[in-house]
């Protein structure tokens, strides 16, 4: 048995009909890929390097739209909620309770606080009967009653033990990651937490190919397709929603400690309709049946974003909305499945012997 | 308590939440489009006004003004844009949110940070100590008209008839005949010209700046949501109960109070009643009827 | 080489602490760091030929308002410093992204500025919310960086200056003025948030000190623009005049609102006019017996003033108003220039030394001098008073230095670096809001 | 009047109407018969225009309808009454038949008074919401509104299906009689032997989108030879 062989089998658990890159050659250029990006604070610095992380971090909040609107049909506008309450949890204990383990500890009870509110909300949306477009209405006005909430906790009341929510202005000066082991400790920043970041994406993205690969995302697929049907095949679609609902509240909360510790800081802005909408526009643009598009889209938008603001052009935002105009009406089923398709094309037409192994269909 | 300053600060919140609801709750219920550029909608049409008006055009003229131009627009955008996504309403989502984002952007560019603003017309009512704006007080009676117009539209005209068939089923209509594409053209520009009118009937009490807009938008969308299906009735009633439910906590405990309650109310309101208040409506006639 | 280079220059900036940019000497990021510094030809600001200041204003979004003309008046500053021959013979170089007022950005630009750009001084930020946000980056990189807004007071930040006016200096011009003409009963509707509850903690302290009441107070969300119960409130408590510190375009609504409502009573303010130049915006009467506790206003009517406005419209001849954020920007940058030349480098270790030194400023408002032992400004303060006309008067005028830091905390940063803000409820018991 | 010359249509990539030729005289009555499944629903939305056909001619008073969406060609006077008694629910009976009034532009005059001869239930029941009526009265509400305007032609589409027996004896009655009338031509999908026997001048068969095969008037009445077509 070659190496070859060895790696396709390393791969089968992650490829499948639901995911784009099902070929020994996707693999070697996915490997290429990430060893780059391992690689890029090296090249380019400290700086660079924290910079990318948050787009990087951001992608994982993408990924958790995905799964929800692209693999189960839900669209959700509540991503930001998960994301922003992990973020204020994880500043509220690790604040309260300084010290490097309880900062350690924060991360994962944060998750946690963010994928039970998921729970709880999905619980009331998909067992109280609430369908369709209402289901991203009723999201969308959590995130805005979210935002209007926690911008009106200005007053000394709103302290939670010695951390003032701080309303409009948010909480600064939260604590970064700290990883400790007896007394040695490692502060996640700069190229640390860049790496820290890649690596939970690069987790998150696999975890996800092999879930919507598996028996699991044949029923999500199946529920977002029709949803009557999967429940005449005696499937709970309910619960499959639920579920669904939680992982993405579990991703997003993730992303939002990981949000919270990359500038050390949140607000209520992180509920804002602005900041809600754009995982619907990172998904839609770069395919939301693709987790590979979420993450390219996300990481490429919020760059191109960046860069637009930095140059100082007023006309940065017209831009930014006349290309997701374009996107949507000219590459409706998304930029990255385009491209895969297009690719395709080029290579069957260059390429007269199928030597390569993808024979799984699409 | 003063009743009157109860009393008034209803009618000024129906008057707020039903106008600000109210043109996305058309284009929403009779095409299911979520128009995330509602609020700049408005805002556009606050800025025709303003600037009607500012140009020596007399305020009721600048107001008419406000509404063609936001109609004007909202025909083109249909046209060009919306049509394409009928059957993409979540594409529809992101395409209104990036035209929302253009037309802040591109009222930013085009016409500055802020115009000069056009004062409330009408004066004052005085009763006690109190004194009460006469123009919000119109305010109120404008939404009730607006409300009692498009029932007519609605339910009365032809027009209404074919646009209420075509949102039930699109396919039978066509095939009956009534050219849905119209239907759809037309409902989306009087859901713009609705947007216009409430930011021409705003104008003269808020300020008109590129980002207005999304003062609307939290009571614009828990109306919507809390109101269900049925267009009219919906925007009717949650204008009447979150108008209620705000004027008494803000009266009592305070504008933030205010908000918060109603805030809560839209989310009992939805976690008791799926097809939110007019589905309840709806049962409670059912249920007379079946007695 | 140039690592080896770099680091020399590193260790030359040499303040006991941790070392300026030394958050990027952790871990393996040295190499990096230094790779990057070769990458982008910048080997500290010791080395360039030219000055580099970082501009981060609003021009889009929420603050664009506010923000646009604190950029124009920076450049204003620059293009006039330039043409004097620059700082120190050198030209001044602008990084000036527009942050569209949002944190999240501010935050990465800022990073950008200090990292990538190597600024040796930065401008940033409208609210609160931005200083705050960013001031975590501006210290773990002790990064000079001037706050030119106008604000609630407190900030003692070994890194940063605040050039505006604070709330106890605004406040204690006005409301003594007018104690003084309508009586002591007062009502404050202020901005729910840290800057509008902080200023409705001052507004009870300096109350205190005059003998008057506080008989009621209102917190707005910056959301709300309807004030129908508003009114009725002030109406229903009869005031004998009233705080307002609100804040942003929705309360800007306010102002049409009380006047369409017939509440025709005065009105205090540290923020309206001087920032939003509502008295240019709203149609008269709107802003009607408003007085404004400011340092300045486009109407300051002074030669020195005028000349000014003159040379701000000569360069941006379509510009609205010059507002208060404006002059702060731009003197503050005239006197980090002034500094400078003093010094003899753009050095921002020495240039804060030299600072904190105290410094008498010459400004479009009046002469004013910097505190250097807590980084904020004595301003000439006035009373501006707005007519059924929206002409605009000066009642009053007097120079009022920052009182809380230096005299009620005792904070003295030439000896103690320190990176905090104080609020006014741990010093008065006035200002206690658990109080009742 | 109507001709369908190869007309071959496809849902997404599945074809479901492969070839069919079809000619419809003015003033016939045509059934075309099959089992669940056949294609006949697909022939009619073809027909209407509400589906592209992938290929083939539809040709109406010797006019080719490419090109043209459904409601130009209800406009022109055809009149189509959907299978499922798809009428508006929350309509009224008489909003119902007001949306029928966009049918056949040309027409000299509206027949409500005919359509409430046919069917006096509909103007008995006249302001009652369309969605609590009976299925057999949805029936003759999608009917009755399918002629409010006149056609010259009506689609009907399986008018059995989901409606006592009697009742759709009354109404295949009212349709030939429509039929001797006023000249309407009709052409209907069925798979109820009862009603293609009641109605049909003659008959299609159609198997797996295929039509297989044309019976005359005599040879309906022969059970026998066309139960092959319908039996499950």
């Amino acid at each position: 048995m070659g190496i070859g062989d060895t790696f396709d089998r390393l791969c089968r658990p992650f490829e499948g009909p639901n995911t784009i890159g099902n070929t020994r050659r996707f693999w070697i250029g996915f490997v290429v890929v990430v060893l780059a990006l391992l690689g890029y604070p090296i090249g380019f610095g400290g700086y660079a390097a924290s910079s990318a992380a948050l787009y990087l971090l951001y992608a994982i909040l993408g990924l958790s739209l995905s799964i929800i609107w692209g693999y189960t049909g839900i669209l959700s506008f509540g991503q930001v909620v998960f994301f922003g309450i992990a973020g204020y949890s994880f500043a509220l204990i690790s604040m309260n309770l300084s010290s490097t383990l309880t900062t350690m500890l924060a991360l994962p009870i944060s998750v946690a606080v963010a994928t039970i509110a998921s729970l709880v909300l999905g619980y009331f949306m998909f067992y109280g009967e609430v369908r369709d477009v209402y289901v991203t209405i009723l999201t969308l006005v959590v995130s805005i009653v979210m935002n209007t909430f926690m911008a009106q906790t200005a007053g000394s009341e709103w302290t939670v033990g010695s951390v003032a929510l701080g309303g409009f202005n948010g909480i600064p000066a939260i604590p970064s990651l700290t990883f400790s082991v007896g007394d040695a400790s490692v502060v996640l920043d700069g190229s640390s937490f860049y790496w820290f970041t890649l690596i939970a994406l690069l987790v998150v993205y696999l975890g996800l190919r092999a879930l919507v690969n598996g028996r699991f995302g044949y029923t999500m697929v199946a529920t977002r397709e029709d949803e009557d049907r999967t429940e005449m095949l005696g499937y709970d679609v309910r619960r499959i929603k639920l579920l669904v609902f939680g992982l993405g509240g579990a991703l997003a909360g993730f992303a939002g400690v990981l949000y919270a510790t990359w500038g050390n800081y949140v607000s209520p802005s992180v509920f804002g309709i602005t900041f809600a909408s754009i995982p619907v526009v990172w998904v839609a643009v770069g395919g939301r049946r693709s987790l590979l598009g979420a993450v390219v889209a996300t990481v490429v938008i919020e760059w191109f974003r960046q860069q637009l603001s930095a140059t100082g052009s007023q006309y940065a935002m017209v831009i930014v909305g006349a290309v997701l105009l374009l996107a949507i009406l000219f590459v409706p089923e998304g930029v990255i499945p385009r491209l895969n398709v297009a690719l395709l094309n080029v290579r069957d037409r260059s390429e007269t012997t199928p030597d390569s192994p993808d024979g799984t269909p699409e | 308590m003063n009743p009157l300053n109860l009393l008034f600060l209803f009618a000024d919140n129906f008057a707020f939440i039903v106008l600000s609801a109210v043109g996305l709750a058309v284009i929403f219920g009779m095409m299911g489009v979520i128009n995330l550029g509602h609020g700049e909608f408005i805002m556009i049409g606050a800025y025709g006004t303003t600037l009607s008006a500012n140009a020596g055009v007399p305020l009721p003229l600048a107001m008419v003004i406000g509404v063609l131009v936001t109609a004007v627009m909202g025909f083109v955008l249909e046209r060009t844009i919306i049509r394409r996504l009928y059957d993409r309403l979540l594409d529809s989502m992101v395409a209104t949110w990036a035209i929302g984002l253009i037309l802040t952007q591109g009222v930013r560019i085009a016409l500055g940070n802020s115009i000069p603003q056009i004062s409330t017309p009408l004066g004052t009512i005085a009763y006690g100590e109190f004194s009460y704006s006469t123009y919000r007080v119109v305010l109120s009676v404008v939404a009730l008209a607006v409300l009692a117009g498009l029932y007519v539209l609605f339910t009365r005209t032809e027009f209404g008839i074919r646009a209420r068939a075509t949102i039930q089923d699109p396919d039978t209509a066509r095939a009956l005949g009534v050219d849905t594409d119209r239907m759809y053209t037309s409902t989306f520009v009087i859901g713009s010209a609705l947007a216009g009118l409430t930011g021409a009937l705003y104008a003269p009490t808020l300020t008109v700046v590129p980002g207005m807009g999304s003062s609307f938008l939290v009571e614009a969308f828990v109306a919507v949501v809390i109101g269900g299906p049925s267009v009219l009735l919906g925007t009717t009633l949650s204008g009447g109960l979150l108008g209620v439910i705000d004027a008494l906590f803000t009266n009592l405990y305070g504008t933030f109070f205010g908000q918060i309650a109603m805030l809560l109310t839209a989310i009992v309101v939805i976690r008791l009643l799926s097809n939110g208040l007019t589905g309840l409506v709806e049962d409670v006639r059912n249920r007379m009827e079946g007695e | 080489m140039c690592l080896y280079a770099i680091s020399v220059s590193r260790m030359n900036d040499g303040r006991s602490g941790p070392s300026r940019r030394s958050f990027l000497a952790t871990g393996g990021t040295v190499a990096g760091a230094a790779l990057a510094g070769c990458l982008t030809g910048g080997g500290g600001s010791g080395g360039k030929d030219t000055v580099t200041l970082g501009i981060l204003e609003d021009r889009s979004g929420n603050f664009a308002l506010n923000g646009t003309p604190k950029y124009n008046a920076s450049m204003l500053a620059i293009d006039e410093l330039n043409d004097d021959g620059g700082i120190l013979g050198k030209q001044i170089e602008t990084f000036a992204p527009d942050p569209q007022s949002d944190n999240k950005r501010y935050q990465q630009l800022t990073r950008q500025a200090i990292n990538e750009e190597q600024v040796d001084a930065l401008w940033a930020g409208y609210s609160s919310a931005t200083r705050e946000a960013i001031r975590p980056i501006i210290d773990q990189n002790e990064q000079l960086y001037f706050y030119t807004t106008q604000y609630e007071g407190g900030v003692a930040d070994s890194y940063t200056f605040c050039m505006g006016a604070t709330a106890r200096q605004q406040l204690g011009m006005v409301m003594p003025y007018l104690i003084d003409e309508f009586g002591t009963d007062i009502y404050t509707i202020a901005a729910d948030y840290n800057f509008g509850q902080i200023s409705a903690d001052w507004v009870r302290v300096l109350a205190n000190e005059h003998d008057a009441n506080v008989i009621g107070e209102e917190f707005i969300p910056l959301s709300v623009s309807q004030f129908g119960s508003t009114i009725n409130n002030i109406q229903d408590a009869d005031p004998d005049f009233v705080m307002a510190l609100l804040v942003g375009a929705n309360h800007t609504s306010f102002w049409n609102q009380r006047t369409s409502a017939g509440l025709d009573l005065p009105f205090g303010t540290s923020t309206v006019m001087a920032q939003g130049y509502q008295h240019k915006r709203l149609d008269p009467p709107a802003m009607k017996g408003v007085y404004g506790g400011f340092n300045y206003m486009q109407e300051v009517p002074t030669d020195r003033n005028q000349d000014f406005v003159d040379r701000y419209y000569e360069k941006y001849p379509d510009a609205p108003y010059v507002n208060e954020e404006c002059v702060n920007n731009y003197f503050s940058i005239k006197m980090y220039a002034q500094a400078a030349e003093s010094v003899g480098s753009t050095n921002q270790e020495d240039i804060i030394a030299e600072l904190e030194k105290g410094m008498d400023v010459s400004a479009p408002e009046g002469d004013i001098s910097l505190q250097g032992k807590v980084h904020h400004m004595t301003h000439d303060m006035r009373v501006f008073r707005c007519d059924e006309n929206h002409d605009i008067h000066v009642m009053e005028e007097h120079k009022i230095p920052e009182q809380f830091l230096s005299d009620t905390v005792g904070v003295n940063l030439r000896e103690n670096d320190q990176t905090k803000q104080y609020v006014p409820a741990d010093y008065f018991e006035a200002a206690d809001a658990t109080r009742e | 009047m109507l001709e369908c010359e190869e007309l071959s249509a496809a849902y997404d990539t599945t074809l479901v109407l492969r070839d069919v030729d079809l000619t419809v005289n003015d003033g016939e009555i045509v059934g075309v018969m099959g089992k669940n499944g056949a294609g006949k629903s697909t022939l009619m939305k073809a027909i209407i225009g509400l589906l592209e056909p992938k290929s083939g001619v539809v040709r109406y008073e010797g006019e080719d309808l490419a090109g043209t969406n459904a409601n130009e060609r209800a406009n022109v006077g055809i009149g189509y009454i959907p299978q499922g008694r798809d009428v508006f629910p929350s309509l009224t009976v008489e909003e119902n038949l007001l949306i029928g009034e966009s049918v056949n532009r040309e027409r000299d005059h509206d027949l409500y008074d005919e359509v409430y001869r046919y069917f006096p239930i509909l103007e008995e029941r006249r302001d009652q919401k369309a969605g609590t009526m009976s299925g057999g009265q949805q029936q003759m509400l999608a009917i009755g509104r399918a002629l409010v305007g006149n056609p010259d032609l009506l689609l009907l589409d399986e008018h059995s299906e989901g409606v006592q027996p009697s009742i759709v004896e009354e109404i295949s009655e009212n349709l030939r009689d429509l039929n001797a009338d006023l000249g309407t031509t009709v052409l209907f999908v069925e798979q109820n032997l009862g009603a293609i026997q009641d109605m049909a001048d003659r008959c299609y068969a159609m198997e797996r989108g295929r039509i297989v095969d044309e019976i005359g008037s005599d040879e309906l009445q022969d059970e026998d030879a066309i139960a092959s077509y319908l039996a499950v």
